[in-house]
């Protein structure tokens, strides 16, 4: 059942296109990669889907409601949760009161509030740190930390903006296990990330940008193989060719 | 989560708490003076000493200090063995809470009276403070008519209030008009917009009509305005007769200065309990631009020798003219002292008693007796007209006082 | 109104209008460069009336001489300040540092209050006649002088942070404090020379307003406010709009102030004010919105 | 929890005895300003500390709610017990009116700031130039000692009203602070976007905080004009009443409930202090106050209260770390 559909999207900045005329769909309980090369506009298109850009033409539906153009709290009310490419946490309050901002999007009492952040925060391994200043953990932390965040919210799409990024493999390999298990849960899916190994290992389908456009779609071992793909690639740092060729 | 922090805070706050009230039980006891025998006397002045109006507060807690200093070296207070009097200063910044805290303050220091206030707005909430404390109060300078009229048991005013002054003004108007060849009727107001300007103001334009007094604009503006040449050119564009003027030193040197640069000449200029035209560095600093200025103020007596004693002891000590704020704190301390010789104690009730009966016949002001009527009021204060002749200030108005004919119109 | 007093009002405002610039040029580099609100800004202004003051009550010199010594001075005291407090709390939040500045100009104006006690005091220039006239109209010398001034200064600091090197790392650490170190700018040191230049801006236009204006310790106050208006209306750190908003404000002032009854031409400052603020908030010359 | 209720209740038991404790007019004075700023600072606090938008002109609110009950007493002769609640929904217009303008039009940091503080002016010169306020004259209220009136024979009466009337600020500002709303507040204050991301309705949310926030402080300035029986234009619309409101709040840590008190409580007894002690050469006392005061933000970045929480994070910390120590050996 398809949960999301973007028609035509366009996304214009004082003349230059940002994202152009992509359409595509999400399904319900998959997880759908978005990948391409810097600058291809994946994170202005989550930032329209989200709210925080109007689209300047094309529609967005979810669940068959016309979306686009809402600010992003109308968004999160509606069950759509994001992360950021860079965090944004606040700062100065503890873990777990992070969470709680996010609680507070479906609880009303505080007590209520508490106790689904703590139990976001021991889903993602984070409880014994619930009392420390946001501020003063690492990045990887962090991220973890947004993710629950936003799992508080109780959403039933979750955007993932390379969320891996700056990770070392175990932590990567836990994130993996993490997000699978979240997908299980029957939260729907849609992350941007440049680490092929984890959009590999992840995705049941995936989306290709380039300059704006979607290039491709289909599932990760087809669309890797695709030679519009490689070639939107060339150019881009060394290693990541390569590890788009190795899957290829 | 925060709860050890709030604890402990909690806990400091409390400490601080009960030594201040620790320090309360210590303290001197709030009612009556703590002086006994041989102790000296203390005396409160309660004036804006910084903020934007220091210059008049200082000049005025300097002749309270010149007042009980004269009396010192007179011997004390003989009617208590000759008792000292000693000077307690408070600063009451120009804000009401702080007069409020100031009266207080001067109360636990034992004061038997104060003297003080210059801003209406500060010698309101304190007269008040000081009623309830039963804590005789006298005040030099503060026109609000409102001070004298809550039927306060405790405040003196010396100054004449704003309604009396407007009236003054009237009188010396029709007077002046009533010798002059050419008569001028049409005027505009200028004057700086807080209390004390607006209630003279206000009081003018309310009477005027009986006076033979058509004004045509009142042009208000803030003390401490940066620029008055809208004000300027409003005039000269209304071309009235007379410019009337109430302001503060500044703002009354920019208006003055600025009319001599403009195109147009009025024929009267008259301040009305003005904060310029008195002042001796007007005189001395503009006499290219203040020539026959008139004034009608609260001032010194020019035909007491006393007053001419007073001023050159001042200026000897202090580097300073004595102006009319001055004058009044003066005498407003020396009214106290009066009441505290003839009271023979130290006790409030007594001095305020005292006070209700002055009848002080020595005095630098241009008045009869200064004498109280029950509100509090000296009924006997009177404005004098003034007149600029080559930087030198001269009586022109009443009869009794005149030093000189008033040239008017001027031009 | 009268085409004279239509005429002598826009005179009067231009010139009113170009004495704010000059109060808001030194404002508009230190809140444009580093975000600082200076609310100490009217009390160093005040601390270069003095220079000229005694300058001219001692030495017997006009403010026009002694102009490039309250500079000098009051480029000092500046970096002193950056050095000695501000820096210490680069990071902090903004309004920390604005109550910062608040304390330090209650410091600075209490003590020119104990030093050089509440007198007014004024400043003649002799040499000058007291106004020009034609047509009937009135020009007031000494503020056409100041007018001139703002005009050149402003003129002046634009092509300095345009052309010079260190005008260039100021507007680079403005835009990018990062990037600039990033490319070997003393970050610091730009700005202590912004602040201290800022003070010294303030410096100037207390020695230029003195034969016009009293001096005393809370003069600093008549200017402040009008100053941070002044500042948003041209846009951060942009001095010519700051002069423009200074014209802005003057003559709005000068006719509201011959239209409306009572002390209501204030309320056209802020009226304008809040309309660009919510219209514009870049200011009138600000390129792009926040 | 419990616990800390005990020693909460102690502690206002203790403040409470006060005026059993001392007769001294002088102390009275001084502990009613001290729990008159904190209601003031701590309504402030709730937009400024809390939502993080930093107001530099809250005598907006204060004026109104000082001139509508002083307005309702002189010329309608009605009670300010109901002048107060008046103000305060005058006080909401007003409050909901400069919100919407504001954050309808996104005004942030420093020109948030700079717009209050202009909105704070114009209303001054408003106030100044309408007979119907009798412009800069003020309005002189009657004294008595009708309680119904807001009048006291005694000052412990006028200390029972600030205080019972500082708690129930308090005690708001606590509810709020452990609400969605207070949450959602802070979300705002840390990071916008963010917040926005998990649901919170930035505009409504810092609508509800101005309008609760404007409300609270004018109750403060109805006590105010009742209290001192005069107030003027520049007494209660000046720049100077803005910022003394938001002093306490920012010395004793800005966004905590306890910070207003915390603040009020050092910054009042510190003018005291420094006029008894340099009074006698005018200015010296001002100097020192801005010297200090200097001195606490360059020293004291997150207010009193705020140095505390951190003092006891880190010993927390330090403790953790050397269990960890043990457990690990």
């Amino acid at each position: 059942m398809t949960l999301l559909k973007l028609e035509n999207v366009v996304k214009k900045f004082s003349g230059l296109v940002a994202v152009n005329n992509v359409s595509l769909e999400l399904h319900e309980g998959e997880i759908l990669g978005l990948i391409g090369p810097n600058g291809a506009g994946k994170t202005t298109l989550f930032h329209t889907i989200c709210g925080f850009h109007k689209p300047t033409t094309g529609t967005i539906l979810l669940n068959g409601e016309a979306v686009h153009g809402l600010k992003p709290e109308l968004m999160c009310k509606k069950g759509v949760a994001r992360t950021f490419q860079i965090v944004q946490p606040f700062g100065n309050l503890t873990l777990l009161e992070n969470v709680i901002v996010g609680a507070f999007n479906t609880v009303g009492s505080y007590k209520e509030a508490s106790k689904l952040a703590m139990q976001q925060l021991e889903y993602m391994g984070m409880e014994k740190k619930a009392q420390d200043r946001m501020k003063d953990l690492t990045f990887a932390e962090q991220k973890k930390v947004e993710v629950a965040r936003a799992l508080a919210t109780k959403p039933k799409v979750l955007f993932l903006d390379e969320v891996m990024s700056g990770l070392n493999p175990t932590e990567v390999n836990e994130f993996i296990e993490l997000i699978k298990d979240i997908r299980n849960s029957g939260i729907t899916i849609f992350f941007i990330e440049h680490l092929m190994s984890a959009v590999m290992a992840l995705s049941d389908r995936v989306v290709v940008m380039h300059l704006g456009e979607k290039i491709a779609e289909g599932s990760p071992t087809v669309v890797t193989k695709d030679p519009k793909v490689v070639e939107a690639y060339l150019g881009e740092e060394l290693d990541e060719v390569k590890e788009v060729k190795e899957y290829a | 989560m925060k709860k050890r922090g709030i604890l402990i805070n909690l806990v400091f706050a409390m400490v601080l708490l009960l030594a201040a009230c620790s320090g309360s039980e210590g303290g001197t006891s709030s009612s009556g003076p703590a002086s006994g025998e041989g102790d000296t006397i203390k005396i409160g002045s309660l004036h804006p000493l910084s903020g934007g109006l220091a210059l008049e507060g200082q000049e005025m807690r300097d002749a309270v200090k010149l007042a009980i200093e004269d009396k010192n070296a007179a011997g004390g207070i003989s009617s208590i063995d000759g008792a000292k009097l000693e000077l307690i200063e408070a600063d009451h910044e120009g804000t009401p809470e702080k007069g409020v805290s100031e009266v207080q303050k001067l109360d636990r220091e034992g004061v038997v009276g104060i003297v003080g206030a210059y801003s209406s707005g500060v010698a309101l909430p304190a007269t008040q403070e000081a009623e309830r404390a039963r804590l005789p109060f006298v005040v030099d300078i503060g026109s609000a008519d409102e001070i004298t009229e809550r039927g306060f048991k405790y405040t003196f005013r010396l100054q004449p209030a704003a309604s009396s002054f407007s009236v003054d003004f009237l009188e010396f108007f029709q007077d002046l008009n009533e010798n002059a060849e050419e008569k001028l009727s049409s005027a505009v107001i200028v004057h700086e917009d807080s209390v004390f300007g607006t209630s003279i103001a206000e009081a003018i334009v309310e009477n005027a009509d009986g006076y033979g007094l058509d004004v045509l604009e009142v042009l208000p503006h803030a003390s401490s305005t940066a620029d008055l040449s809208s004000t300027i050119n409003k005039i000269s564009s209304l071309k009235p007769d007379t410019v009337i003027v109430t302001t503060y030193l500044r703002d009354g040197v920019m208006l003055v200065e600025g009319i001599e640069n403009s195109n147009f000449a009025p024929k009267a200029i008259i301040g009305v309990a003005n904060g310029a035209f008195s002042n001796a560095s007007f005189f001395k600093d503009y006499q290219s631009i203040n020539n026959l200025v008139m004034d009608v103020n609260y001032t010194i007596n020019p035909h007491s020798e006393l007053a001419n004693d007073v001023k050159e002891r001042y200026k000897e000590a202090y580097g300073r003219e004595l102006g009319p704020n001055g004058a009044y704190s003066y005498m407003a301390t020396t009214v106290l002292i009066d009441a505290i010789e003839r009271a023979g104690t130290t006790d409030r009730a007594a001095i305020q008693k005292a006070l209700t009966e002055t009848n002080l016949e020595e005095h630098i002001l241009p008045q009869d007796a200064i004498k109280f009527d029950e509100k509090g009021q000296n009924i006997n204060a009177k404005a004098v007209l003034n007149q600029i002749f080559d930087g030198a200030p001269k009586v022109v108005g009443p009869e009794e006082y005149k030093e000189t004919e008033a040239v008017y119109p001027r031009n | 109104m009268s085409v004279e007093l239509f005429f002598q009002s826009l005179i009067d405002g231009t010139l009113m209008g170009g004495i704010y610039g000059l109060v808001a040029i030194g404002l508009t580099l230190i809140f444009g460069v580093m975000k600082i609100i200076n609310f100490a800004q009217g009390a160093l202004m005040m601390l270069g009336m003095y220079v000229s003051y005694w300058c001219f009550a001692i030495l017997g010199i006009s403010p026009y001489l002694s102009l490039p010594l309250s500079a000098i001075i009051l480029f000092a005291i500046g970096m002193t300040m950056q050095r000695g407090i501000l820096q210490r709390m680069a990071g902090a939040p903004d309004h920390n540092q604005l109550l910062v500045t608040l304390g330090i100009t209650l410091f600075i104006e209490n003590l020119a209050l104990v030093i050089f006690k509440p007198d007014f005091r004024s400043v003649t220039v002799d040499s000058l006649p007291a106004s020009l006239s034609f047509f009937n109209l009135n020009i007031h010398t000494t503020k056409l002088i100041a007018f001139l001034f703002a005009i050149v200064l402003a003129i002046g600091l634009f092509y300095f942070l345009k052309k010079t090197f260190i005008g260039k790392a100021i507007r680079a650490t403005s835009i990018n404090s990062q990037g600039a170190s990033l490319v070997g700018v003393n970050i610091t040191k730009i700005n202590y020379i912004a602040f201290g230049l800022g003070a010294a801006l303030a410096g100037v236009a207390g020695s230029l307003i003195t034969p016009f204006f009293y001096t005393s310790p809370t003069v600093g106050a008549s200017f402040i406010l009008k100053g941070f208006v002044v500042v948003v209306l041209g846009g951060l750190g942009n001095f010519i709009g700051a002069l423009v908003g200074g014209l802005l404000i003057g003559i709005s002032e000068a006719f509201g102030g011959v239209l409306l009854p009572g002390s209501l031409k204030d309320l056209m400052t802020y009226l304008i004010f809040i309309i660009i603020l919510l219209l514009k908030p870049s200011g009138l010359f600000g390129g792009k919105t926040r | 929890m419990k616990k800390s209720h005990i020693f909460y209740g102690i502690g206002l038991i203790l403040i409470a005895l006060f005026p059993f404790v001392t007769d001294n007019q002088y102390f009275m004075h001084i502990a009613i300003l001290i729990l008159y700023y904190a209601l003031v600072s701590q309504a402030w606090n709730i937009l400024s500390g809390y939502a993080g938008q930093f107001s530099f002109g809250h005598a907006i609110f204060f004026g109104t709610g000082a001139y509508s009950s002083a307005i309702l007493l002189s010329k309608y002769n009605i009670s300010p017990w109901i002048g107060m609640f008046i103000g305060a929904i005058i006080a909401i217009g007003i409050a909901l009116l400069i919100g919407f303008l504001s954050f309808r039009y996104k005004l942030r940091g420093a020109y948030f700031s700079l717009g209050t503080l202009a909105f704070a002016e114009i209303l001054r010169i408003l106030v100044q130039n309408m007979d119907y306020f009798n412009k800069t004259l003020g309005i002189l209220l009657p004294i008595g000692d009708n309680p119904w009136l807001f009048q006291f024979e005694s000052r412990a009466g006028y200390f029972y009203i600030i205080l019972i009337l500082t708690i129930i600020v308090t005690v708001v500002a606590y509810l709020i602070s452990k609400s969605r709303l207070g949450f959602n507040l802070i979300a705002i204050r840390e990071n916008e976007e963010a917040a926005q991301s998990l649901g919170v309705k930035t505009f409504k949310n810092k609508m509800i905080a101005i309008a609760i926030s404007g409300a609270l402080t004018s109750v403060g300035g109805t006590f105010y004009a009742q209290y001192l029986l005069y107030i003027d234009p520049p007494t209660t619309f000046g720049n100077d009443v803005s910022i003394s409101i938001i002093l306490p709040a920012i010395l004793g840590g800005m966004g905590t409930i306890l910070g207003p008190f915390m603040g009020a409580i050092i910054i009042v007894p510190l003018g005291e202090l420094t006029s008894h002690f340099f009074g006698g050469f005018a200015g010296i006392h001002l100097m020192v106050y801005g010297l200090i005061l200097v001195l606490v933000i360059l020293f004291l970045p997150e207010g009193l209260v705020g140095w505390f929480q951190e003092k006891m994070r880190s010993s927390r910390l330090k403790k953790e770390g050397n269990q960890n120590d043990i457990t690990e050996t």
